[in-house]
């Protein structure tokens, strides 16, 4: 199985959760991060003080998939997180070696 | 910096004349001023100043996290640009000597004659300044209630813009002809106890304008945009409940029978509008939530304000049933008819306004108020003809004249602010600052 | 809608009766209205009503984030259910036509005969509809106060049952005891000047009975369970103490020199109440905290509530001493009794309201209030045994009806929430809503 | 606890003799005393004690998560310590029989013979405990201004060290100096209506003392540290706003013309400040921003303060545009110099302060305030001279002062808490809780 | 060396924690997520406005340790977040290639 | 492809971006975490209760980098991040087999 890890603008959220969800895939976990990459931050000033905020607010999607869908999953989520402006993300993917359901206890791919 | 030092020289003309009216206003007896109505006009000012900041966090908390302060600086900027414009020019247009009864002088502008003596025609126990500050609180927080519609997506320049000349050609004008001594309306007879023509009904219909003419909120009906942060909504609501009972009772300009008897219609409407709002919500919706009490109490205040002088207890209760029932109807119809008055302006203080200002026709007693009129209830029909001509013909004039204002300044400055800004948010697109840190 | 509706046209019987009743008053002359002790009086009846939103904050704070809103929910809500009862039946039952000392009659019921002139056995320089809505505003936060007992677990359609009964055979009756004219109680010689027996050792020991009652919540003192949002707290707490100035002072009635040794002795206990609280968390726990801070302060104002017109200000000094050792003491006491009282409303308000009327048979003396009573220090023992007494009586009239009252809502629609929805929170089960987004 | 019970035997011995000084109260006339006037100041004392509660938000949004209830607390609890020490001693130093010009005696500590009588010399229409309970709200809450100067630094048992001998060395000395009976300043005719010397000139300069001494945050101008509320910040600007509406029109100690102009010119101020302030940052920085409109709200207060009761509202309107620019000027200039006044309370309120006090000595007139002055513009330039020598003077003993305390307190308790705990922030190194949970 | 990686129900944080230190493995890493899976979320209602929320509260441990103990980790985290209703969570184990302690810069299992 | 997972201080962050970027690397994701280890936690009293608060507060700050930089980060993280107490935090190395940059739709090492 694969951890397909988006990320993604916070806007495009329930676009790419409905468009993985269409592929009958019905998991995943999200988390609010900030990025750091070619997309450029903004200044802030309080009072006096000058900031440059380079980090800008994203999503992270963690999507653990069995490996023949993996492919399916990247396409989806990229048509789906895609607006074609610096800034719309990336996806890693890694390898998971299992997955256990805490409420059956069921292993592997079963537990998806 | 250049502009500022020019205003402030610009200013020194006018000091030793302030100073010599001043001097004026001393010699003048003092004698029929009562401490205990002073006492409560400057309470009510003070109560009634209260309420725009309340405003800015019943908004604040409604919009989304990263607009909080933008929609908070609508209100709170209004405090300081509309009160300038009042000490000006909006008082004397206002409440001036009279023309034709369609506007006040400007032989007042610059307070010049404003008196720390009463001036019998409005205010005969309290210094001519305080009716004066009392009354800037009311033009304070009308323009602020319209921001409600376009939330979360007005430019700022074009918002002080809207607000300045929205203040000098529909408020000013509209509560001369209702309030102002000679003012057309006023001369009809129109009952409107402290605002719900002159403030909720010009200001929620100005909020219809905006809403239809600034267009959806990009992703509206489509991305989630829930509340961010509802206790600050409800400490809006807590603070604005408060400075009511200065709205309200203040609009006696005495303390005494009068003032009593707004106070007690004014908490009764809130309260029976609040308990209408959940019930009717458990019904139709299967749960009475938080924000829906919050709702109906605004929802009763506004509504109430026209009538809080001229009826009794419970008919004050009717009339805060009624508009929890139609205030609640009018919110949930909104998503049908589809346009975005984001925070509600229009479906709170437009529908709540019209609907106080027609029962006040309905329900007034002379019996209550013996400088005012009967109702229909009390036999006098024709009441309820002159109310419900007169909001319907000032929710008419703010509509139209709002719908022009925002032609001129969008062709201007322009009116919205780009996409990419509007998913950054107001904060950081039109102040460079974040509400919060995580 | 159709129950709404109903009630719309059940109201209308009233109106015209009532419009007659109104008459009626104006007919009567005004001539003994003071203007500055109706300012003060209207000015603490707004400052009271302030005080359940803060109360709605300073509880929202103590809780979870999932049941922020069901908490300020059950203030919020009491402010509109209670005031709609106390116009229709509540301040009759409390403060009408006396019957046998035990409870008022109806006559007054919706109001009717309750005049803009004054009464003159409660406030004989002040409309008595303004005596009336500034007692209005205490009705409804004493059930409020009792919501910290039973926070986080209850069901909101049996809360909702709980307070509207609590107030008619509770408060009411209690109220008339100790204020109503003829109050069998009053005649007993019973001082309470603002409400340490009406309102805190009512609401007090109705909380103990909740807490009892309803028992623990789930995962208490297994799972940590930290105030979600202290600065919400704290901000709930200077708006109690501002609002208590209205709710202490406010009730001489009047503007004066009673109203003023109300206020400094109001403040006085607060603040060494607060003091105490902090330098004996110091010593005790080894940090002095903000929350503490908040809760001794709360705790002073409790405490010297029912003393506040009879005493002076270094007794009220020593007021503040004791609330803030004892009540500090009850709150820590309280784990090993291991009853869950989750937000203090017994170890604050049954505690504290208790210590201040026993206080005010130690301290009283006519020498501040000449229409008040000398305590035991000015040689008068029988007053602390009068005190006592009546102290103890309340608390446990109000223990044991509470607890009646548990057991039949909760055989009518059941107290508590499931265990899900206790997981889940207040605020999505009982309301459909969030109090924050992320 | 032990301590405690001292404390509360040890006051046991004023009771009786309080208790007689009450009595002695209640056989005097109290024919003189205005019910409005009364409720007048009763209301403003209300409304000063919020600002407290006010300031603690408004600095509290300000600071980094893990320093909101610290800094909470520096407000918070100087209501409890500073009115205890005025009640004990505070009020006579300050307000007490006059010795030589400098201090007031010891004669009325513990409130002796402070009685519900007016004092004429003070308040001739009001009890004078009203007078001193008013008072105690003044001497509270200018401790807490100074906080704001070494935000997220310093010890708690060093902040209440500093804060009771500060009071009662810096404070109360000023105080007499300029409001006292017999004060030499007020004998020299200097005019400072409701606290630009007493109370923000004071606490100003002793804020960039405590700057200048503590030294900077640790990370200061590396790490951001944006504030952590920006809504909260607001909040409590608009409470401070309120309130001070009690704090300057209060200081007319009646009501009437005088409050009434007191009222117009500070919101005059207030608004004309704010636009001030942020068009300046908008051509400066290219965005105006919330936090700078809230900024310049509260400079414009602080700035109209000292001639709000002397000068009429288009001097205010100027007055308020100088506060804007100057204020503004200084924050900016601020971090040329590099040291860390966290927030601000130099630059808003030493800044203003000072210059109120002189603007009072151009605009003043006594066509304003007959027992006031006339000011430069008014012919008068001995009362400019007069003004800022007064405030130079008070200005530099404060800092002074302030810099031996800092000296003292840190050689006995160590003013500075260790790297470690501000790297943890105050709520857990110095309270041991947390503001908010996740 | 495993990274274990377990999103379970929020008020079950403490008992987890306790389970896997009983092991004397005393490290681990916890943040808030947001969960979408066959556990349902709810509706919620804004004036007008209805929305459903898919997404429901977890939160993520993420657990590193040496190979030898993962069965045992994973054995005691599934006893311990289980209350066998639907959103107990999952486990999901990927494989770590090195770990460094930042404070000594000690590497491989020693850094654990 | 590698990911660097690095558990810091929170005020480190600053210091670790500007190590990170110094070496041309311009992406990063970081989020907020609470951290179990050897680090002491803290006592928190709220009226009558106490607790022991054992999570401390982190950053969580993702990397993912070519191998052959890989060495390079984590000397660059370590210096950064390193105070010298306990606390400090760990850095984890684990295998990616994909990056995906959603803008382009590139994938392998020219998506960083
Ligand atoms: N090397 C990286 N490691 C981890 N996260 C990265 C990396 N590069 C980019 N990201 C994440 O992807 C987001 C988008 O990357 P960015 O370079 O801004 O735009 P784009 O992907 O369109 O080129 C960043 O905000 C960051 O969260
Ligand atoms: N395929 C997946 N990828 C990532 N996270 C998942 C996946 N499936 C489930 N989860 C996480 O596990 C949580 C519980 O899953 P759910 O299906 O609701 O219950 P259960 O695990 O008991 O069947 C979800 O809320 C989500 O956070
Ligand atoms: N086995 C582990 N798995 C995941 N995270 C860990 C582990 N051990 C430590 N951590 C993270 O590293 C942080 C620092 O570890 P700690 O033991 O406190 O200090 P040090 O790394 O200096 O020995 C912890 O707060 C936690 O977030």
């Amino acid at each position: 199985m694969k951890l397909v890890k988006c990320i993604v603008q916070p806007y495009k959220l329930d676009d790419v959760k409905a468009a993985v969800t269409a592929l009958n895939i019905h998991g995943m976990t999200v988390s609010e991060v900030r990025g750091f990459g070619r997309q450029k931050g903004h200044k802030e000033v309080y009072r006096g003080a000058e900031y440059t905020v380079d980090f800008v607010p994203k999503v992270e999607i963690e999507i653990v998939v069995a490996d023949n869908v993996v492919k399916q999953v990247i396409d989806a989520v990229v048509k789906a997180a895609r607006s074609g402006k610096v800034g719309d993300g990336k996806i890693f993917v890694t390898d998971v070696e299992d997955v256990i359901r805490i409420r059956t206890g069921e292993s592997g791919e079963a537990a998806l | 910096m250049k502009r500022a030092f020019g205003m402030t020289s610009a200013l020194f003309v006018f000091l030793i004349s302030a100073a010599g009216a001043a001097s004026a206003q001393d010699v003048a007896p003092a004698a029929r001023i009562d401490t205990g109505d002073t006492a409560w006009i400057l309470v009510s000012a003070a109560l009634v100043m209260l309420m725009t900041p309340g405003l800015a966090l019943f908004y604040g908390g409604m919009v989304r996290r990263k607009n909080v302060l933008g929609t908070i600086m609508h209100s709170f900027i209004a405090i300081a640009l509309v009160s300038v414009q009042w000490i000006l020019i909006g008082y004397s247009l206002a409440f001036g000597p009279d023309i034709k009864g369609i506007i006040g002088s400007l032989d007042w502008a610059g307070l010049s004659g404003v008196a720390l003596t009463p001036n019998a025609d409005y205010a005969p126990t309290v210094p001519h300044l305080a009716f004066m500050i009392y009354q800037a609180m009311f033009a304070v927080i009308t323009p602020a209630l319209i921001s409600g519609a376009f939330a979360e997506r007005m430019k700022f320049s074009a918002y002080l813009l809207f607000t300045l000349l929205w203040t000098t050609i529909v408020y000013d004008p509209v509560a001369h002809w209702v309030w102002g001594n000679g003012g057309w309306l006023k001369q009809l007879g129109v009952l409107d106890f402290a605002g719900g023509i002159v403030v909720h009904a010009t200001s929620g219909f100005s909020a219809l304008a905006a809403a239809l003419f600034i267009g959806k909120r990009k992703g509206f009906l489509h991305e989630p945009m829930p509340p961010h942060d509802l206790p600050m909504t409800v400490l809006g609501a807590g603070l604005l409940w408060f400075g009511w009972f200065g709205f309200n009772a203040g609009s006696a300009l005495s303390s005494g029978q009068l003032a009593t008897m707004a106070f007690v219609t004014t908490h009764t409407a809130a309260v029976s509008a609040t308990l209408t709002w959940i019930f009717v919500e458990w019904l139709h919706r299967g749960k009475p939530t938080m924000f829906g009490a919050a709702t109906g109490s605004i929802a009763g205040l506004a509504t109430i304000t026209p009538a809080a002088g001229f009826v009794g207890p419970l008919p004050a209760l009717v009339i805060g049933i009624a508009a929890g029932l139609l205030c609640y109807t009018a919110l949930n119809a909104k998503t049908r008819f589809g346009y975005d008055d984001s925070l509600d302006a229009f479906g709170v203080h437009g529908v709540g306004g019209t609907l106080g200002t027609v029962m006040a026709g309905v329900f007034a007693s002379i019996a209550i108020n013996s400088s005012g009129a009967n109702g229909l209830v009390f036999g006098n029909p024709k009441q309820l003809a002159i109310q419900a001509g007169s909001v319907l013909l000032a929710a008419s004039y703010s509509f139209v004249a709002s719908l022009v204002l925002f032609k001129i300044i969008d062709s201007i400055v322009g009116l919205r602010i780009d996409g990419e800004q509007e998913t950054e948010g107001l904060d950081i697109s039109q102040h460079g600052e974040s509400g919060y840190t995580i």
